[in-house]
């Protein structure tokens, strides 16, 4: 079996669609020859062609749109937004057109395109590369939103979301691409969408959280285990549509509930999950929904974004202050 | 300094707001063009504005929702849906009537959708054509991705994809103008430059003294025509349509007319626009203009075209009925189309709300 | 004192500060000879020129982003985005730099411009012309969110927009434009933003709406007092950032509470809300946060529209729930 | 047909890649250009090389975050800087180096910015000035907004707004083309042609003969300069900064150059591009090219140019000291900036965490 790193994972994933499906195409700034800034789309120009993985203009809504009459058209495109900061110039074509084809059309013609960007801080990266955005495309019907936390989920969650008829934005945290690898079963194998994996089962609290963050939430959840303190950690993953009966049945057993999550705290994912847990849960609550994420700032220049990330100091601050509730 | 680009823009019309023909009956005959061809023409653009007189009328007694009506630009809409062959694909705006309705989709299928209901853009006919398309300029760019499957799978078909003048100054304009070019795409842009976008006059919108010459920027060729006239409109579209399906790549139309009506049922326009301008802009519209030459060239009586308008009537009618007939969809219809299968969260909110509603 | 509509109060409140502050200017699509598709900028290009009064050609991401560059140089541009579902190819401006701009340069530069739009459903309005995800931009640090829902509060309002010296998008309820008249003194004076405004007192629940639903919760609130169910109704108004202690303070005396609004369920700024209660009010809660909302779909054309947005009987039920709880 | 519109695109050169001039030397004098001014020229180029060296090698070796050196396009953003006046306002994109220094920018204040602190735009001199600017083509847009605040205020100021060839293909781009040519507005737009934006060469970014040309499209001229030869790019700008100051509206140049360097440090140009094609341009590049001329000519000794470059190394050096002294900013910095008064919820925000940094 193969080791792959997440970025890897990503490539293997399209390399191995491509390979079985000729209605897959990549397109994107630079997902030719450079194999795209972060290598995802590594050697797929030289097996495919030049028609099949495109280099397109500098142009996001271009990419965003022209996907929009690939899929019409029966193609699977998958396009790169080269950083999500990047991301905003397509999100009109996304949001007025990818996400409502179908339904306006009453199912005549359909989007099934992945907008794939590398997401998240905490690579020293220069200003408007560490955007996490997820929680605006959260709110967009008709799309779904998926992030992956690790090499294995990279490569299942990527395939799911290339076959998914509708429209995936496909979220990489970028802060761990190559921050581990592990053996992935390269055999097409697609992980279910729509559904959290409980990555460490405990009864005291629930942490949740998705991408790059999970890595400060499980080390968060060692620790708080040597203290004694069991936590139970659940990978979103699918940040659209949420999967709440995983959540729900894990608060009501744990009945604490911290969320971790890297974008600015107002109106971010948090919100949504601790809203859903004050709505249907809220009996199970033995202590607040505590939120520990970004701040209402923007991501600032990297001098100072270790501050502006949560750490795993603030997530077992947070998840003793509701055990002591 | 040298001159290293050189660049030029043409204009055609061949029958003339005076329904003077510009070209010889041989010419015309070189093109497919006679009496036959005309009169169907005739009947198209006659159909479109029976439709919108029609569809105006609706909204004005509540049967119908904001409608923004053709009525002037019959002559180019009706030469794109004659010049375009069925599986080609077509990227319309919202003022497509007679190219649509001659591609199949029905009169009715358009009512639906400006009274509101989704259910008119699943056109029963022309499957893989773009339901109309609402935000400006945007539509361009999906042509981009249809034109660019074409060339993918090698397939000798071609988009056509239109906007207004007003469209021409949004980026995704350009965007699909500089990529048609970079792949040198089968697609023909079509400009309907009506003089107006809402109250913005077309000397607002652009310095440019064409609109055509934005396709130099896209790196291929742009031309006016006048797009009154059923001559010009349909030669340089098949001459376009053709060549790009032959590979040589996009090109870029841009069809003078002028809009005869309010932007929408929702506008008035003579909060803006002067009232000598319509006035000009009646003498050059094209329906009469072919009627004229039709008559003048005894290809058609005056009673035939009578009867024209008489067929016209009774077609709209009929499908006003089927339209008013049409049973309402169910609340569940919003929830159903989101995705291919409807996830559990949609799943409880529609049992929430039927349950509501019960 | 002069009687007002909604849009009334909104063109009046430019018009004040335009006569009184020579850099306000206007800018827009059809805003001119048109005075704006729902005539919010009437009369203004022909009392201040067009120099001051710009009808733009048609590009959203134009307005939004040459807006920036007239507030760089100190003007203070009031620009109009003729419908919301128009507003996403203005996102990528509006975030990515009027909403920077003074972090980016540390006060250098700064960004006091005002992006009106009109919003939500309920008018039968083509496609793409009833939206309403202020959701999306509530999650934008760095800027202001702002929705009236009276005539005399969208003129003071607007006007405290037009002058706080940071980036504010005002979002105006089109479906009471001119739904009511009131006596709205035309004095240039303003109302504070980042408070809520309580509408109705009450002991027994809070109810938590904005723009254009006020109307069903204040209609709902009426009925239920009949009823002797007394609810204390809050005008959220700055939608951000959020007047959490307004929430909290009534929450904490009423111990229930209904959040009512248009736009669809996941990722609502009524979900913010939620999760503030649930983080910091949480031992005040009696029953479970219900949200009465639109669902996560697309707003559907018109035929339909009705059964997409919240009714007055919803929020009577939802509040009667919490109430029975 | 008739034609309606004609466009040409010219191309300056006047030192050539031989460094042979193409102009007399009394045309020189004309345009106010000597052995003086050329010297000045040169050290402009000479520091702003000098700076992006150190700049690798300072992010070579951590002291320093990604960095996108300008070398190569030393002669267009020099002359941009030396033929704006300083109440004038420029829009930079992000490879300005030699534009920023003259403007005032200080070489500490570049080095922050790349080094991950805001201060760095806080421009001490050029407080009009726009920051860096990453988000390909937005700037564009800006420019529109600063140059029809001058006009509204009827000011003698001219924008100067610089994009590369890549920025051509984003919609904003367009946008401001249009908009400018419908105001006239006192801009001039520099697309800075290095023929590669990251791994797309020039041909794959557009089908056009020359990116002047795009202007086209908004109804206003555009030429193409030899964007390394700094007499060109001199007398060029001046001319259309001259234009715009007087009145007579936008003007777009495209500086025909090459990037020399990796797009960025965290670049591997040796992926997609040939090593010929970098061989060649090297020949062409413009600071040789003028060290050539100047020596020729005796309007400077080998020994003089060396001291420039003694001179130049000297006040990088200090730059960078001053740069590694800065005391780092507070935490708070983070919050204090987004909006004018901090909000309840911010001051809350950075409270806890200070309580939990404590
Ligand atoms: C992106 C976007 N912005 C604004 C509008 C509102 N709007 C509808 S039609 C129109 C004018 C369009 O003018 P033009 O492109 O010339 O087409 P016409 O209506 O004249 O046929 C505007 C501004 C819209 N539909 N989409
Ligand atoms: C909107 C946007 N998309 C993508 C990027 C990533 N990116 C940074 S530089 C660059 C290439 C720019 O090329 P060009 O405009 O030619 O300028 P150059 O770097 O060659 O000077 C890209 C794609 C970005 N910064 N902004
Ligand atoms: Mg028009
Ligand atoms: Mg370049």
């Amino acid at each position: 079996m193969p080791e792959f790193t997440l970025i890897e994972a990503v490539n293997a994933a399209m390399d191995y669609e491509m390979s079985v499906d000729d209605n897959v195409i990549v397109l994107g700034e630079d997902v030719g020859a450079n194999g795209g800034v972060f290598r995802a789309t590594d050697n797929l120009q030289q097996k495919y062609g030049e028609l099949r993985v495109i280099d397109t203009p500098l142009a996001e809504s271009l990419i965003s749109g022209m996907s929009i009459g690939l899929a019409a058209q029966g193609l699977k495109p998958i396009a790169e937004i080269q950083f999500m900061g990047f991301i905003y110039a397509a999100f009109d074509q996304f949001l007025c057109h990818a996400s409502r084809m179908r339904n306006r059309t009453r199912g005549r013609l359909s989007c099934p395109m992945v907008l794939r960007a590398p997401y998240g801080g905490g690579i020293h990266a220069p200003e408007h590369h560490s955007e996490s955005t997820e929680a605006i495309f959260a709110h967009v019907p008709g799309i779904r939103v998926v992030i992956p936390s690790s090499p294995a989920r990279a490569y299942g969650l990527l395939l799911a979301a290339i076959r998914d008829p509708d429209p995936v934005l496909f979220l990489e945290p970028k802060r761990i691409y190559r921050a581990q690898s592990e053996q992935v079963e390269n055999n097409g194998i697609a992980l279910p969408l729509d559904v959290c994996f409980t990555l460490r089962q405990g009864h005291n609290l629930t942490l949740i959280s998705w991408g790059a963050m999970l890595t400060e939430t499980l080390a968060a959840a060692e620790k708080l285990s040597e203290e004694g303190i069991e936590a139970e950690v659940i990978d979103l993953a699918s940040i659209k549509p949420i999967d709440k009966s995983t959540i729900l049945d894990s608060v009501e057993k744990t009945g604490r509930c911290v969320i971790v999550c890297e974008a600015a705290k107002s109106g971010s994912v948090a919100a949504e999950i601790s809203a859903i847990i004050a709505e249907e849960g809220l009996t199970s609550l033995l202590a607040p929904i505590l939120r520990v994420s970004g701040h209402d700032t923007v991501m600032p220049l990297f001098k100072l974004e270790q501050q502006y990330m949560p750490s795993v100091e603030q997530v077992i601050t947070a998840a003793k202050k509701v055990m002591e509730y | 300094m040298t001159t290293i680009a050189e660049f030029s823009v043409q204009y055609s019309q061949f029958l003339d707001s005076k329904s003077t023909l510009k070209i010889t009956e041989e010419q015309l005959a070189s093109h497919g063009i006679n009496a036959d061809t005309l009169l169907i023409f005739y009947k198209h653009m006659l159909l479109s504005r029976t439709f919108d007189t029609k569809a105006i009328a609706l909204q004005r007694t509540g049967r119908l929702g904001t409608y923004p009506a053709c009525i002037g630009q019959e002559a180019i809409s009706t030469a794109i849906g004659l010049t375009m062959r069925s599986e080609d694909v077509f990227i319309p705006y919202y003022r497509d009537v007679s190219t649509l309705l001659i591609r199949g989709t029905k009169m009715e299928e358009l009512l639906l959708y400006w009274g509101g209901d989704e259910r008119g853009m699943d056109y029963s006919v022309n499957r893989e054509d773009f339901p109309l398309n609402v935000p400006i300029a945007s539509q361009c760019l999906h042509s981009i991705g249809v034109a660019y499957a074409f060339k993918l799978r090698q397939q000798p078909r071609v988009a056509v994809v239109v906007c207004g003048d007003g469209a021409t100054s949004e980026g995704d304009f350009y965007e699909a103008l500089n990529a048609a070019g970079v792949w040198q795409l089968p697609i023909v842009f079509v400009v309907i430059n009506n003089q107006w976008a809402i109250s913005v006059p077309r000397d607002k919108q652009s310095r440019c003294e064409t609109l055509a010459q934005k396709a130099i920027a896209g790196g291929f060729s742009g031309e006016q025509v006048d797009g009154n006239d059923c001559i010009a409109t349909q030669i340089q579209l098949e001459k376009a349509i053709a060549s790009a399906r032959a590979g040589n790549g996009p090109h870029l139309i841009e069809a003078i007319t002028y809009r005869l009506s309010d932007h929408t049922t929702a506008d008035d326009a003579n909060r803006y626009r002067p009232i000598q301008e319509l006035e000009q802009a009646q003498a050059r519209e094209p329906i009469q203009r072919l009627a004229n030459f039709l008559l003048e060239r005894k290809y058609a009586s005056e009673s035939q075209l009578k009867e024209v308008q008489t067929q016209c009537t009774q077609a709209v009618e009929e499908s006003v009925q089927r339209y008013l007939d049409m049973p309402p969809q169910p609340t569940s219809a919003m929830f159903e189309y989101m995705y291919q299968e409807m996830p559990e969260q949609l799943q409880q909110q529609l049992s929430q709300l039927s349950s509501h509603r019960e």
